[in-house]
């Protein structure tokens, strides 16, 4: 393979976001006719590095060169000219436009006079879909759908291409076996047509079937490049973790009291069914699953965000009324939702008012905010966060990542809950940041705060939890303790293959 | 200060030769700026009466006819020591207050088109009188629809027009008189002053009235818009048309003949005339009262009537043989 | 995903849902339409004679136009409140143009109103992409911008009749086998727009942009370019209207236009174009702006106080509201009830 | 992160320059504001005299509490087309009940007229809520139907200075220790809601609402409720605005207050509030509206014609954006200078 020169080489790609180093240095080489696999932890850059292929952030630094010319991107369109075709991790669809139309956008068959042409498009989508195994109408605008058809539309989109270079961002997260299945004889039969693949996945089993190289990155920077049969899983593992992972888990043992959190029978059509579970006391519960599996909505149904069609919540003994989430917060209920940017924190009010945005009731009379008494709450919990800023009055979006996510657990934690759910914490924050909320959050259960913590990351769920809860295509699969939590079980549970519930 | 200053040229006058003292500053203050009625009264006919008394003519004013926006400029023009301010007002309380001001600072008002409070100014110049206004405009509508008469209708502007409800009121008091009594007045409606509005209101009053013989738009966008949708569609010539209104506008519409007389006062002469009478109030001639009389240039002769009126004359009545000795 | 393997019939029927609805929208505005002018057609039969039919058209064609160009605005997630200075001055322009050469070919004059308003367009589209501010602000400024422009010019002045060709003014109300000729303009403006939308990858795009900028940036679509041609677009058809603003009432000031803008709003929404960009069509906005004139030149037929015209607008415009917001939770059901896991 | 240990006094220096910006917006207007004044006395002094800042004072009052009640709603990422329609119907409302009750208390006749607003308020505040529809739209729709039911009300009556009370338009010019009655309401109201959207819980909540609605949402704030009182306060702000304007004018008829919606929104942009919400204060709209009106008395004054004021008002709107983008500009450079790594 490598005889050939490759379709498309990058060299030392550098990316920065403010304070986050997304990419220091990475190289990278796609063959014709190969499946590449690319692995790393959350965070690692993945993500970012295809949204440079896909012309979508430029480098800061570093060279693309696709069939020996080197190129700079100035946008998606470039990229595109250049036959690389992306499934992004989020999809990007046009909800007001129909599935046909989204899969062609730009790229529409033509007739004469440069016209449209809806039929042979209408019909170029069937085949699409025929090839992938999806039933969907071409005709249907995409509202509405589901996220695996949205990704089933999104890896149609990239078929659609003809691509020489084709760019999967964990396509087959919310995928079923059988829609995996089809979805790898695609690739294959792409790949003899002299197409180069590269694919992005958590899950190993795919990895090593689908792909003759792995590249690992580690903390934006490029690891190592292999052919697949000369690595393990427990090497690919150690490149792509390389450090002590016990460090990162400060886990103190708590003594575990009554039960705080109780749901039962939770639903919501469509979305999640029949969700039931406890947490007491003192003890950090993981909800751990594939991406939408349903986690979050779990989370914001049990904080009242949105309404259950069916099932209960119980904080304290105390029945909560559904859909409000002014009373979930005054029973003590605090939920740090995995979107901060968006659905944390509030980006141009100032530390302080963030951090005491949700604490309404002791710091106010008559509705009459008293300035000083909001400062000292804020100033309180900004020190016991170590939250770094100039000043407390500073509008958040000044803030970094990692400080963000301590004002969003400030803002919380400043209610006093007896019950916290934290959605993905950790989610794009650095190392040390990463042990100092880990830190805090066994903290807080040793002081008597029931903890359920959603997070897609294993060694995190593995490292903090007393209790791994697994759900699975909205249904809770599997609650296994501890001492029997590892890898293996929580993946098979989560990949619906086992599990004991 | 300022009544120091307007003292001054008053000691220079000789009251009793009945002349206007020369240098007096002058400012016209129309509704709105952007108008052309406004400017053929100011800058065609003011400007010409104070040039020829040798005194000091402005014009200044808001582009958009609203009630508050006079009231700066009012200021603006006391503040500048302005002898006579002549004013149409677009309120006709909301400048009384700024107007009492400039008045206790030396300056004579002298309204003209449009009144404010009699408390307010010196003198107002009424460009016709609403009976006059009225008569003439049946008269025309009269003249135009021949012997027979028949259906007619008043295309007016906004419904709260004060000066168009008026003279709709001399109109039906007017259709009273026997001569009239073939006519026969079925609707009035309101095109707001506006082109688009004035045509739907137009096409309303065909539809509705199907005998219709005549419409009366005693307002210059009004009558216009009619003209225009009337020259173009199948009632030319049907249905007459009559109203108050500018040559220049008119012109097409007379020499098509989809309007074969229309009224108007000259604008021209009213600012003439305004001018005139501040002129002869600046220089101590007259005071306002009821019964005093002053000469207006080519104009001859004026005597000021009730509430310290001065009426301009009848309306000017336009057609085809005279519309092109104007130019407004 | 179940869906997938689920029965198709059910899933083709949900779409064919999604279908009727989009055409149910459009429909009903047509219906409405159609209503209006047969209830007054009985009270008065005159409503409906050559000269009715073409006053209605007449009267509909400024505003349609307008319509079609702030349509394609708002599709694209923005929205131009400048056109009705663009009328006025294009409207003042072409006066003018008149005034100063009294023989001028009328094709001349219509290509330097729509250049004119183009060349607001520019401005407008450039001032977007420069500011990166929202449209409904910078277009706010424009309007008082190009207003006083056209104020500043006509000091005052008024072009009347007289002052332009007799050929141009029998243009504003002439008719070609029966369909007045502005009409005519109206109608290309809009067959040329509706399918340019619809059949031509540039004109999809201007959907995927209102429907979602980021997914649009990503599909590798030049944002700022097509929104740059949407307001140039809507520039030049605000050009056009003003040309025909000029041949249909004859008599030009620099307030001809003023306050149009949120009338052409109103007839957008009332046709069915979602504010928020993605979604709705050309024939919707001209159908909107068909009703809503008619709607004022009906009321006077129908001897309704003329009072109530107003109040009819804006009862129009809550109803059209009203039914978007039914036909969308009817079209959320039925797409939920196919795509749910159930 | 790495800023954090970094150089802490870079660090200051950046978080100072945002906080610079911030007040900058306001200084800006209050500067050119001064400049204005300045300027317009130096070429004339009686510009300010006691009579002068009286009539500016009055001259801004309306439109200052107009747009104190926009930014209110602005501030929560919507805005209030229907505020100018609301104004006309509240002071014929004003004019009408002291016609019929002519020994009526003025203080009656101000609550009467707020709450009339705070009604109209309501109604745009339940459609809103009902229909989930942009506000831009549903005002729009309110904008037409109250004034239709002005105008069906007044039908073209027309309600003058003799009909009302003398003390009540005594009240519109009448001064207190040389300020203005009229004014002295403007201040009241402003003082009262910046104080309110500062130091009060719900206030701090609108802020957080324009900001981020999700945000918002998950932090336990009813939205709906507080969007729907913002609607309210502005329509009651409105109300009063009606009465203040029945006190000055005198006279009243349907058409007051028509078209001042866009002026209103135009003085809230002037002021620097975001029209898409979470960012500016109703200090800024306030002196927004000052130095439109300001800028229409001191052009006459200054000898500028009359008929660049449109485009003066345009320019400074084009301005405020310009100002807002470089101030945006400066302070991301801050910030990112600041949190870099180099
Ligand atoms: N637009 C952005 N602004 C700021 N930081 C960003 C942005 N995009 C990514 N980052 C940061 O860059 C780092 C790398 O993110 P990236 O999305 O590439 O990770 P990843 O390897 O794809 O992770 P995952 O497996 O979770 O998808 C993270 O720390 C992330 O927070
Ligand atoms: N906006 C939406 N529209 C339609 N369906 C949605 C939407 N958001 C979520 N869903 C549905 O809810 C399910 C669960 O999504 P959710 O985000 O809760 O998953 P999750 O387990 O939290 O995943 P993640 O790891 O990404 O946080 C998805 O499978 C999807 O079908
Ligand atoms: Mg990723
Ligand atoms: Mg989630």
């Amino acid at each position: 393979m490598s005889e050939s020169p490759p379709i498309l080489s990058l060299r030392d790609v550098s990316k920065s976001f403010g304070a986050v180093q997304a990419l220091s240095g990475v190289r990278l080489d796609l063959y014709a006719g190969e499946a590449h696999g690319l692995v790393g932890e959350n965070g690692a850059g993945k993500s970012t590095l295809v949204k440079i292929l896909a012309g979508a952030h430029p480098a800061d630094t570093g060279t693309l060169t696709v069939d020996g010319k080197e190129l700079a991107f100035s946008g998606p369109a470039d990229a595109q000219a250049a036959g690389i075709a992306v499934i992004y991790q989020e999809p990007t669809l046009f909800p007001d436009l129909s599935v046909a139309e989204n899969i062609f956008m730009s790229h529409q068959p033509l007739r004469s006079m440069r016209r449209i042409d809806a039929n042979a498009m209408r019909a170029a989508t069937s085949e699409l879909f025929a090839r992938l195994g999806v039933g969907l109408d071409p005709d249907r605008p995409a509202r509405g759908l589901s996220i695996a058809d949205q990704q089933l539309v999104e890896i149609a989109k990239a078929l659609a291409f003809d691509a020489r270079v084709l760019i999967m961002d964990e396509p087959t997260a919310a995928l079923s076996g059988v829609e995996v299945e089809r979805l790898f004889s695609v690739v294959g039969s792409l790949r003899e047509s002299g197409a180069a693949v590269l694919f992005i996945s958590h899950r190993f089993d795919e990895i090593f079937t689908l792909c003759s190289r792995i590249t690992v990155m580690r903390d934006g920077r490029w690891v190592s490049t292999d052919p697949a049969a000369e690595l393990t899983v427990e090497e690919l593992v150690r490149r792509m973790v390389g450090r002590e992972v016990s460090s990162l888990y400060p886990k103190t043992a708590a003594a575990v009291g009554e039960s705080r959190l109780e749901v039962r029978g939770l639903t919501r059509h469509g979305v999640f069914e029949d969700v039931s579970f406890a947490v007491r006391g003192g003890e950090i519960v993981a909800l751990a699953g594939l991406v939408g599996a349903g986690r979050s909505e779990v989370a914001r149904a049990v904080f009242g965000v949105d309404r259950p069609d069916a099932g209960e919540v119980i904080v304290d003994g105390s029945t909560l009324p559904p859909g409000d989430t002014a009373a979930a917060i005054a029973a003590g209920l605090a939920l740090v939702p995995e979107d901060r940017r968006q659905q944390g924190l509030v980006m141009e009010l100032s530390v302080e008012r963030n951090a005491t945005l949700t604490r309404r009731w002791s710091l106010s009379r008559l509705g009459l905010l008293f300035g000083g008494a909001e400062r000292a709450a804020a100033r309180m919990w900004s020190e016991r966060l170590q939250v770094k800023t100039a000043r407390l009055t500073d509008p958040v979006s000044t803030l970094s990542g990692g400080n963000q996510q301590k004002v969003v657990l400030a803002k919380w934690l400043s209610t006093e809950p007896g019950v916290l759910i934290v959605d993905e914490p950790t989610r794009g924050i650095d190392v040390g940041t990463k042990a100092e909320v880990h830190r805090l959050l066994s903290e807080l259960a040793g002081q008597g705060v029931a903890v359920l913590m959603i997070s897609s990351e294993l060694p995190e769920v593995l490292g903090m939890a007393d209790r791994v809860l697994v759900m699975h295509e909205g249904r809770l699969v599997a609650d296994i303790p501890r001492t029997q939590a590892d890898e293996e079980s929580v993946m098979l549970a989560a990949t619906g293959q086992g599990g004991g519930a | 200060a300022s009544q120091e200053e307007v003292a001054q040229p008053t000691s220079g006058a000789s009251a009793g030769t009945g002349t206007i003292k020369e240098g007096l500053k002058i400012a016209f203050l129309p509704k709105q700026v952007n108008n052309p009625y406004f400017d053929a009264s100011d800058n065609k006919g003011g400007k010409i009466a104070v040039e020829e008394f040798k005194g000091v003519y402005s014009q200044t004013g808001p582009s958009e006819a609203s009630p508050s926006a006079q009231v700066s400029y009012i200021n603006t023009l006391s503040q500048q020591g302005t002898d006579v301010i002549v004013v149409s007002a677009n309120d006709k309380d909301a400048i009384c207050g700024a107007l009492q001001e400039a008045r206790t600072a030396g300056a004579k008002v002298v309204t003209y088109d449009s009144d404010t409070n009699p408390s307010c100014r010196d003198l107002f110049i009424n460009q016709a009188s609403a009976e006059g206004i009225a008569a003439s405009q049946i008269k025309l509508i009269s003249e135009a629809i021949g012997e027979e008469g028949g259906e007619i209708a008043i295309l007016s502007a906004t419904a709260n027009a004060t000066n168009q409800n008026t003279w709709i009121e001399m109109m039906k008091t007017e259709l009273a008189k026997p001569e009239y009594a073939k006519l026969k007045l079925v609707d009035t409606v309101y095109g707001d002053d506006d082109d688009q509005k004035s045509f739907q209101e137009t096409q309303g009053l065909l539809a509705k009235h199907p005998d219709l013989k005549g419409i009366i738009s005693p307002t210059t966008v009004g009558v216009a818009a009619a003209a225009r949708y009337l020259s173009a569609s199948e009632y030319k010539g049907k249905v007459q048309l009559t109203g108050l209104g500018t040559p220049n506008q008119m012109r097409a519409y007379v020499k098509d003949g989809t309007v074969k007389a229309f009224a108007l006062w000259n604008p021209s002469d009213l600012g003439y005339l305004a001018a005139y009478a501040g002129g002869a109030l600046a220089s101590g001639l007259i005071t306002g009262k009821e019964g005093e009389t002053f000469k207006a240039g080519k104009l001859g002769d004026y005597t000021v009537g009730k509430d310290g009126t001065v009426l301009l004359g009848d309306p000017f009545v336009f057609t085809k043989d005279n519309i092109d000795d104007f130019d407004f | 995903m179940t869906a997938v393997t689920q029965a198709p019939t059910g899933a083709r029927e949900g779409t064919r849902l999604v279908h009727r609805v989009f055409v149910i929208r459009e429909l009903g505005i047509a219906a409405a339409l159609v209503l209006l002018v047969a209830v007054t057609t009985l009270v008065n039969p005159r409503f409906l004679t050559a000269q009715g039919i073409k006053d209605l058209l007449l009267g509909s064609t400024i505003l349609a136009v307008l319509a079609v160009g702030q349509s394609i605005v708002v599709i694209t997630r923005n929205v131009d409140l400048s056109v009705g200075s663009v009328l006025g001055l294009s409207a003042f322009a072409t006066g003018s143009l008149f005034l100063a050469n009294p023989g001028l070919p009328i094709p001349v004059a219509l290509i330097a109103g729509v250049l004119l308003g183009a060349a607001c367009g520019v401005v407008n589209g450039a001032l977007i992409a420069a500011a990166r501010v929202p449209a409904l602000v910078v277009t706010l400024g424009t309007l008082y911008v190009f207003r006083g422009v056209d104020y500043t010019w006509a000091t005052g002045r008024q072009i009347n009749a007289a002052d332009m060709p007799p050929g141009f003014l029998r243009m504003g109300s002439a008719t070609l086998l029966g369909v007045p000729v502005l009409a005519l303009f109206a109608v290309m403006v809009l067959v040329a727009a509706g399918y340019y939308l619809r059949t031509y990858r540039s004109g999809r795009e201007l959907y995927a942009i209102g429907s979602s900028p980021p997914a649009a940036r990503l599909a590798g679509i030049p944002v700022g370019k097509r929104v740059f041609a949407a307001f140039v677009v809507s520039g030049a058809l605000a050009g056009l209207a003003g040309v025909l603003y000029a041949a249909r009432f004859g008599t030009l000031d620099a307030n001809a236009g003023n306050g149009f803008e949120l009338n052409v709003v109103a007839a957008v929404v009332v046709g069915g174009v979602a504010i928020f960009g993605g979604s709705g069509s050309v024939y919707g906005a001209a159908l909107g702006a068909v009703l809503l004139t008619t709607i004022s030149s009906a009321l006077p037929v129908l001897g309704v106080s003329q009072f109530w015209q107003r109040a009819a607008v804006g009862a129009l415009i809550l109803a059209a509201i009203g039914l978007d917001r039914a036909l969308a939770v009817r079209m959320a059901r039925s797409l939920r009830g196919r795509s749910g896991r159930g």
